[in-house]
């Protein structure tokens, strides 16, 4: 079928913008880079096409990358339900994203460099998706975090840009040292990477060892996904383009981890403590998340703790082994949180860059497209009834209740908050009295437009016409839970509160929030503060590895030994040469008469050794 | 017959090859050069080298000579002075000479006993058609290359030779 | 072994007589063609038509002080004539100028040696002439003589990458070295001759550009440009030594055109087979020529044609008869269609010395390297690509 | 009339001028002559490719010899375009006074 069509066509159109976008038109620098991740999109529809049903695993074998001893690892992809989900979504999505980009980013610098950084993050991402073993899905997942890195920095003559990039990597960094000692203890006990050769070994090893694997996995997936205690690099992501935020920090990236977690659910059903940690990290990611929420003002840094709190909920539902629920929310999530950001990005491209939420309001008549895709998004994040948050948020809490009650009320509760701090936000921006400073606040391009309102219909109606849970049927355990009405409406109920517990407070009475903010002035501060746990890192950890570093390894190890073993040789050999410099008269002639003596030497040499 | 021309040659190029070492100007060196080249060119042939040997003064005698006689003209230097400082080449460049070449004879004389004789037509595969099709078979890879930094020779020495630009 | 080198022997003497005949009276053809394209009689008082002419300046030559100027570089001023004369007739002995025949019982070709790689001696001995010149303008150690040696050394190597490059079209072509081979695939029809085979007029054309730029003749002729440079390489030389660069010019011009014969033009032979006639062509051209003077003579503008005419005449007349005896007419015939060739070259040089004016040095280096040379490149490919398709 | 030559004749002929070659490098002081004493040291070598090649009655040693004309084209070419920068830099061909790499 092809396979490796999909990712390399995006990664041509990497090489092609970035080699020579620098002298391309945007027009032409636009075709290479939506062209070629529309076509990967197409290309991924003909596949899932032609493989029909999809019943088992189609696996493609391309070359063995690494043959080491017993270690032989190829260059493999594979297709399967859940890959082919997971496709659809970072095309179909990433294609969304890129049309939006050519508006967004129309007035920018760095056009090529963007769209050519996209593309290779699409590539990544595709790479990780298809990869039929834990290396190449290492690859990609690399790869991505790479992407990401290079698309937070983007706007690198901004300190706070750079920085958060660094962040983010750096993070990112201290997640896949658990993901590698993951890789290496699955080598260790099974003798390979590929999915389908670990998988079947499972039931088989030690359950301390699955274990094992299962939480530092895990721990490389709170990395990636941006969970406690790693989730401080998210927010502060949102310094790249909006697009970016979109793309790879809202839709797919930061759901690699909730992909590979689910992907590696053979381990974790054998492994339920790692399942419960799984569950107790999501849950508590989502409620600390979601509280932070409550008091940001600036419209990304909201969307971006929105972001980190869903995370949470699709690890609470991979955590209480409703694997297929986790997936279909990371899709509906793809949805809605893509059309959040795109629609603040409208917002803030309406505004000529203003992100202060403070500084908005009113815009419902003036932007009216961007008020109504947001609308849908909202209703969609909040679990309104019948839109696609609200179904698959719904099987999260099911399959939550089933596992234990309490995980279910947090949830819920979450989920009231959630509602509460999107409709601030939706509030503070569409409705009220206009605050900016921007006199004229202008609609956004078709090109912008356009793919906010596929988005916002898939937010509205993508939770019933795509039934993930039923699609992945085949592939994850039968951890079904009879739905229960009772259940379902109270958490709908939580967001129905929710949403009208911010109108009252932002429209109807606007003088509540500050009463409350001053009547509760250490709590309002902890949260507002985001519960000091950038400064908490930097001192716990930052400032210790900083310090020790500087006195530790540089004035002692790197100045006091390795300098001086160099500068002793260094010494020495200057010693050596003062003797022998005094062959080297720059005279060439000399030189010859001792090239021609080597050549006696050797001839010498040579009859001493005996002639053949 | 053989023998003959072998001496005649041989001592033609031996005794040029020492003009080369004693002329003082380089176009007599030159000269010699030519006269070395031209001999050996006729003991190629009796070796059966006859494109070698075609080659030899075509290339060798007729343009890469040539390019040193033009050189030496257009620089019009004049003799060799006399300004030798090279205490090294002074003291160790007989001896050494000497058992370069002493060395070189024995290992001719102990690897070569006199037995294997050379006789004009002993070797017919020195043909063109014979190095032409050696040259495009087995060794179109070398050859191809030697194209490539006959090129790069030509750039470097256009870049070197060329008048500098303001 | 013995008979070869007897035969050997006749034919040197035979060959070198001739050319050297030959060069001397093709300077008297020069002088007479070019007198007539300027509508002047040219040499007129030595013999008739001064047809003793060369026999008079050889005379003069011989007999001219021999200066050698102070200050030269002796034994390279010397030596630099030598080496040009030699190399310039030293080519000759390759070149074939008939096919194989039987001379009082002995087989033997109508040339020196056959050497199977002819083609590469012929280049290689030539490109060894460059040191003539080069060696004549350095040793003179006079600045004029330096200038025209330089130039001419860098215009012969500039010329002879071209000259290569064409000759190895019709080499590809024939598919050998041998010069006399090269004849042989050239038998029979007109068409079968290398200059009508597809598009090797390129070659040819490229062949003979380059080939009067090899020669130093007109427009080429820089180094012995008069006007800038006195009279170029051979500015200190005079007597024979002047004669022997003057015959090495003429020698390399009929080398030049014998190789354009035989590399293009189908050597010595007949433009159409024997079968149809081509054998009684010179007959018909002699005894045409016999009876045109007949005529005359019978009908004199002056006196004295009343005698000289008639015994022109029967002389040609006689040629003609010695075309139709079988025994000679295997040796004629091909040396006739040989001389007529490479006469037509030779007079094409006088032609063109008679008509066009002469180039300027940067005109004529950016010539072969940014024109001849990437055209017969582009030649060599596309002969290259033809034979290999068919 | 046809006597045979020894093959050691070829190769020692090749020696006399592979040293004649050397001691040229390292007793002449113009960089020209040094130039063409590397010239004489390649045609020792080349003939006793072409020795080698009749000996072992294999083409591969014309070959050889052939590679090594080629070199030594491009060599000279881009030798003697240093020499003239060197000789239009200095104005001397002494290769002793050439020495600036010393300090």
């Amino acid at each position: 079928m092809q396979l490796w069509l999909i990712p390399i066509l995006p990664l041509a159109g990497f090489l092609i913008n970035g080699l020579f976008g620098r002298r391309f038109s945007k027009g032409l620098v636009n075709t290479f880079a939506i062209g070629s991740v529309v076509l990967a999109f197409l290309w991924v529809l003909k596949t899932l096409w032609g493989l029909g049903a999809l019943p088992g695993t189609y696996a493609e074998h391309y070359f063995t990358w690494i043959q080491s001893g017993a270690l032989s690892i190829g260059a493999d992809f594979s297709v399967d339900r859940l890959t082919a989900v997971m496709l659809l979504v970072v095309t179909g999505i990433g294609s969304l994203i890129h049309v939006y980009s050519i508006g967004y980013m129309a007035h920018e610098g760095g056009y090529y460099r963007f769209f050519a950084f996209l593309n290779l993050f699409m590539f990544f991402m595709l790479t990780l998706v298809l990869a039929a073993n834990y290396l190449v899905v290492f690859v990609g997942w690399e790869g991505v975090g790479l992407c990401s890195y290079l698309l937070i920095g983007f706007y690198f003559d901004k300190k706070f840009a750079t920085d958060a990039g660094n962040k983010a990597f750096i993070v990112n960094r201290i997640g896949d040292f658990g993901f590698s000692l993951a890789m290496f203890l699955i080598f260790r006990q099974f003798g390979s990477f590929d999915f389908a050769h670990v998988f079947a070994q499972v039931p088989a090893a030690p359950v301390g060892l699955l274990t094992l694997i299962g939480i530092l996995l895990m721990f490389g997936a709170c990395g990636k996904s941006a969970q406690i205690p790693l989730y401080i690099w998210l927010p502060d992501a949102m310094a790249g383009p909006t697009p970016v935020s979109a793309l790879i920090h809202a839709a797919t990236m930061v759901t690699a981890g909730v992909y590979m977690t689910a992907r590696s659910w053979v381990i974790y059903t054998h492994a339920p403590i790692a399942m419960d940690v799984i569950a107790y990290i999501g849950i508590a990611t989502a409620f600390v998340a979601a509280t932070i929420g409550l008091a940001q003002n600036d419209i990304k840094k909201v969307f971006a703790y929105s972001t980190v709190s869903q995370l949470g909920y699709m690890f609470l539902g991979v955590g209480c082994g409703a694997f297929s629920a986790g997936i279909y929310h990371l899709m509906t999530h793809a949805f809605f949180k893509a059309l959040l950001f795109l629609g603040s990005g409208a917002v803030i491209h309406s505004l000529a860059g203003e992100q202060d939420m403070r500084k908005m309001g009113g815009l419902r008549t003036r932007i009216p497209w961007t008020f109504w895709v947001m609308l849908c998004a909202s209703l969609a994040i909040s679990g309104f009834p019948l839109t696609a948050g609200y179904w698959s948020k719904d099987a999260i809490l099911l399959a939550a209740a089933h596992r234990a009650p309490w995980l279910y009320w947090a949830g819920t509760f979450t989920a009231g908050l959630t509602a509460f701090y999107v409709f601030r936000a939706f509030f503070m921006t569409f409705f009220g009295r206009y605050r900016g400073e921007e006199k004229h606040p202008h609609e956004s391009p078709p090109v912008m437009l356009a793919p906010l309102v596929v988005l916002a219909a898939l937010s509205l109606a993508g939770g019933y016409l795509f039934k993930v849970p039923d699609f992945l049927r085949s592939i994850f355990p039968a951890a079904e839970v009879p739905e229960e009405f009772s259940l379902m409406a109270v958490a709908s109920a939580a967001g129905l509160l929710g949403i009208a517990l911010a109108y009252l407070m932002y429209v109807a009475r606007p003088g509540i929030p500050d009463s409350i903010a001053s009547g509760a002035k250490g709590l309002y501060a902890l949260i507002y503060n985001k519960y000091f746990v950038d400064e908490i890192y930097d001192a716990a950890v930052v400032k210790p590895v900083v310090n020790g570093s500087r006195v530790l390894l540089w004035k002692g190890a790197d100045v006091g030994l390795i300098d001086g073993i160099v500068n002793g040789i260094g010494a020495r050999a200057k010693g050596v040469g003062g003797v022998l410099r005094l062959v080297q008269s720059g005279n060439a002639r000399s030189y010859a008469t001792w090239v021609a003596l080597g050549g006696v030497l050797v001839i010498v040499l040579m009859i001493a050794g005996g002639l053949r | 017959m053989d023998v003959i021309i072998f001496l005649v040659f041989a001592l033609i190029a031996v005794v040029a090859a020492i003009n080369v070492v004693v002329q003082r100007h380089p176009i007599s060196s030159a000269i010699s050069l030519v006269a070395v080249m031209g001999s050996l060119a006729v003991l190629y042939l009796l070796l059966g080298a006859e494109f070698i040997a075609a080659a030899q003064v075509i290339v060798y005698a007729g343009a890469i000579m040539v390019l040193f006689v033009f050189v030496i003209m257009l620089l019009n230097a004049g003799g060799e002075t006399k300004a030798g400082r090279s205490i090294t080449a002074s003291l160790l460049g007989v001896p050494v000479l000497v058992a370069l070449l002493a060395l070189l004879a024995f290992f001719t004389a102990r690897i070569y006993p006199p037995d294997t004789e050379v006789r004009f037509g002993g070797f017919r595969g020195g043909t063109a058609a014979a190095v032409g099709r050696a040259l495009f078979t087995t060794y179109l890879l070398p050859f191809e290359i030697t194209s490539i930094l006959i090129l790069i020779a030509i750039v470097g020495a256009i870049v070197l030779a060329r008048k500098e630009l303001e | 072994m013995d008979s070869f080198i007897v035969i050997s022997l006749i034919k040197i003497f035979v060959v070198f007589g001739a050319l050297m005949t030959i060069l001397a009276y093709l300077q008297w053809v020069e002088r007479k063609v070019i007198a007539h394209i300027q509508v002047r009689p040219g040499p007129y008082r030595v013999g008739p038509h001064g047809l003793l002419q060369p026999l008079a300046d050889v005379i003069k030559l011989i007999t001219k002080e021999d200066l050698v100027p102070p200050y030269v570089n002796k034994p390279l001023y010397l030596a630099a004539p030598f080496l040009a004369i030699t190399t310039a007739l030293l080519s000759i002995s390759v070149i074939p100028f008939g096919p194989a025949i039987q001379v009082a019982g002995y087989p033997t070709y109508m040339q020196l040696t056959d050497l199977n790689f002819g083609v590469l001696f012929v280049l290689g001995v030539s490109s060894i002439g460059v040191y003539g010149i080069a060696l004549a303008g350095w040793s003179s150690n006079n600045k004029y003589a330096l200038l025209g040696g330089l130039r001419s050394s860098a215009q012969m190597i500039s010329y002879e990458l071209p000259l290569s490059l064409a000759i190895a079209a019709p080499l590809l072509i024939s598919n050998t070295l041998s010069l006399r081979k090269l004849v042989d695939s050239q038998y029979g029809w007109l068409w079968n001759w290398n200059l009508f085979h597809g598009f090797q007029y390129v070659s040819f054309i490229v062949f003979l550009i380059a080939a009067f730029a090899e020669t130093n003749r007109v427009p080429f002729d820089l180094p012995e440009a008069e006007n800038e440079l006195v009279a170029g390489f051979h500015t200190e030389y005079s007597s024979m030594k002047f004669a022997s660069f003057f015959m090495a010019e003429y020698a390399n011009m009929i080398t030049v055109s014998c190789m354009a014969t035989l590399l293009f033009l189908g050597g010595w032979v007949a433009p159409w087979p024997a079968a149809y006639g081509s054998g009684y062509v010179p007959v018909a051209v002699f005894a045409a020529a016999g009876l045109v003077a007949l005529f005359h003579g019978l009908h004199p503008a002056r006196k004295r044609d009343r005698y000289s005419f008639p015994v022109v005449g029967v002389v040609f007349l006689i040629v003609a008869a010695v075309f139709l005896v079988p025994l000679t007419q295997n040796i004629l015939l091909p040396l006739f269609w040989f001389c007529a060739k490479t006469g037509a070259i030779l007079f094409l040089y006088i032609w063109v010395r008679g008509t066009l004016p002469r180039f300027r040095y940067d005109q004529l280096m950016g010539f072969a390297w940014k024109f001849l040379f990437p055209i017969a490149m582009l030649n060599l490919l596309a002969t290259g690509l033809v034979i290999a398709a068919f | 009339m046809t006597g045979h030559i020894p093959l050691s004749w070829f190769l020692t002929l090749s020696a006399v001028l592979f040293s004649l070659g050397v001691a040229g490098f390292i007793f002449r002081r113009n960089i020209i002559t040094m130039f063409m004493s590397i010239e004489l040291i390649l045609n020792a070598v080349n003939l006793s490719f072409i020795t080698f090649a009749y000996q072992r009655q294999q083409v591969a040693g014309h070959l050889f010899a052939f590679f090594v004309m080629v070199v030594a084209a491009a060599e000279a070419a881009v030798g003697l375009a240093i020499i003239l920068t060197v000789f239009k830099n200095r104005g001397t061909l002494n290769i002793d006074d050439m020495d600036s790499m010393k300090n």
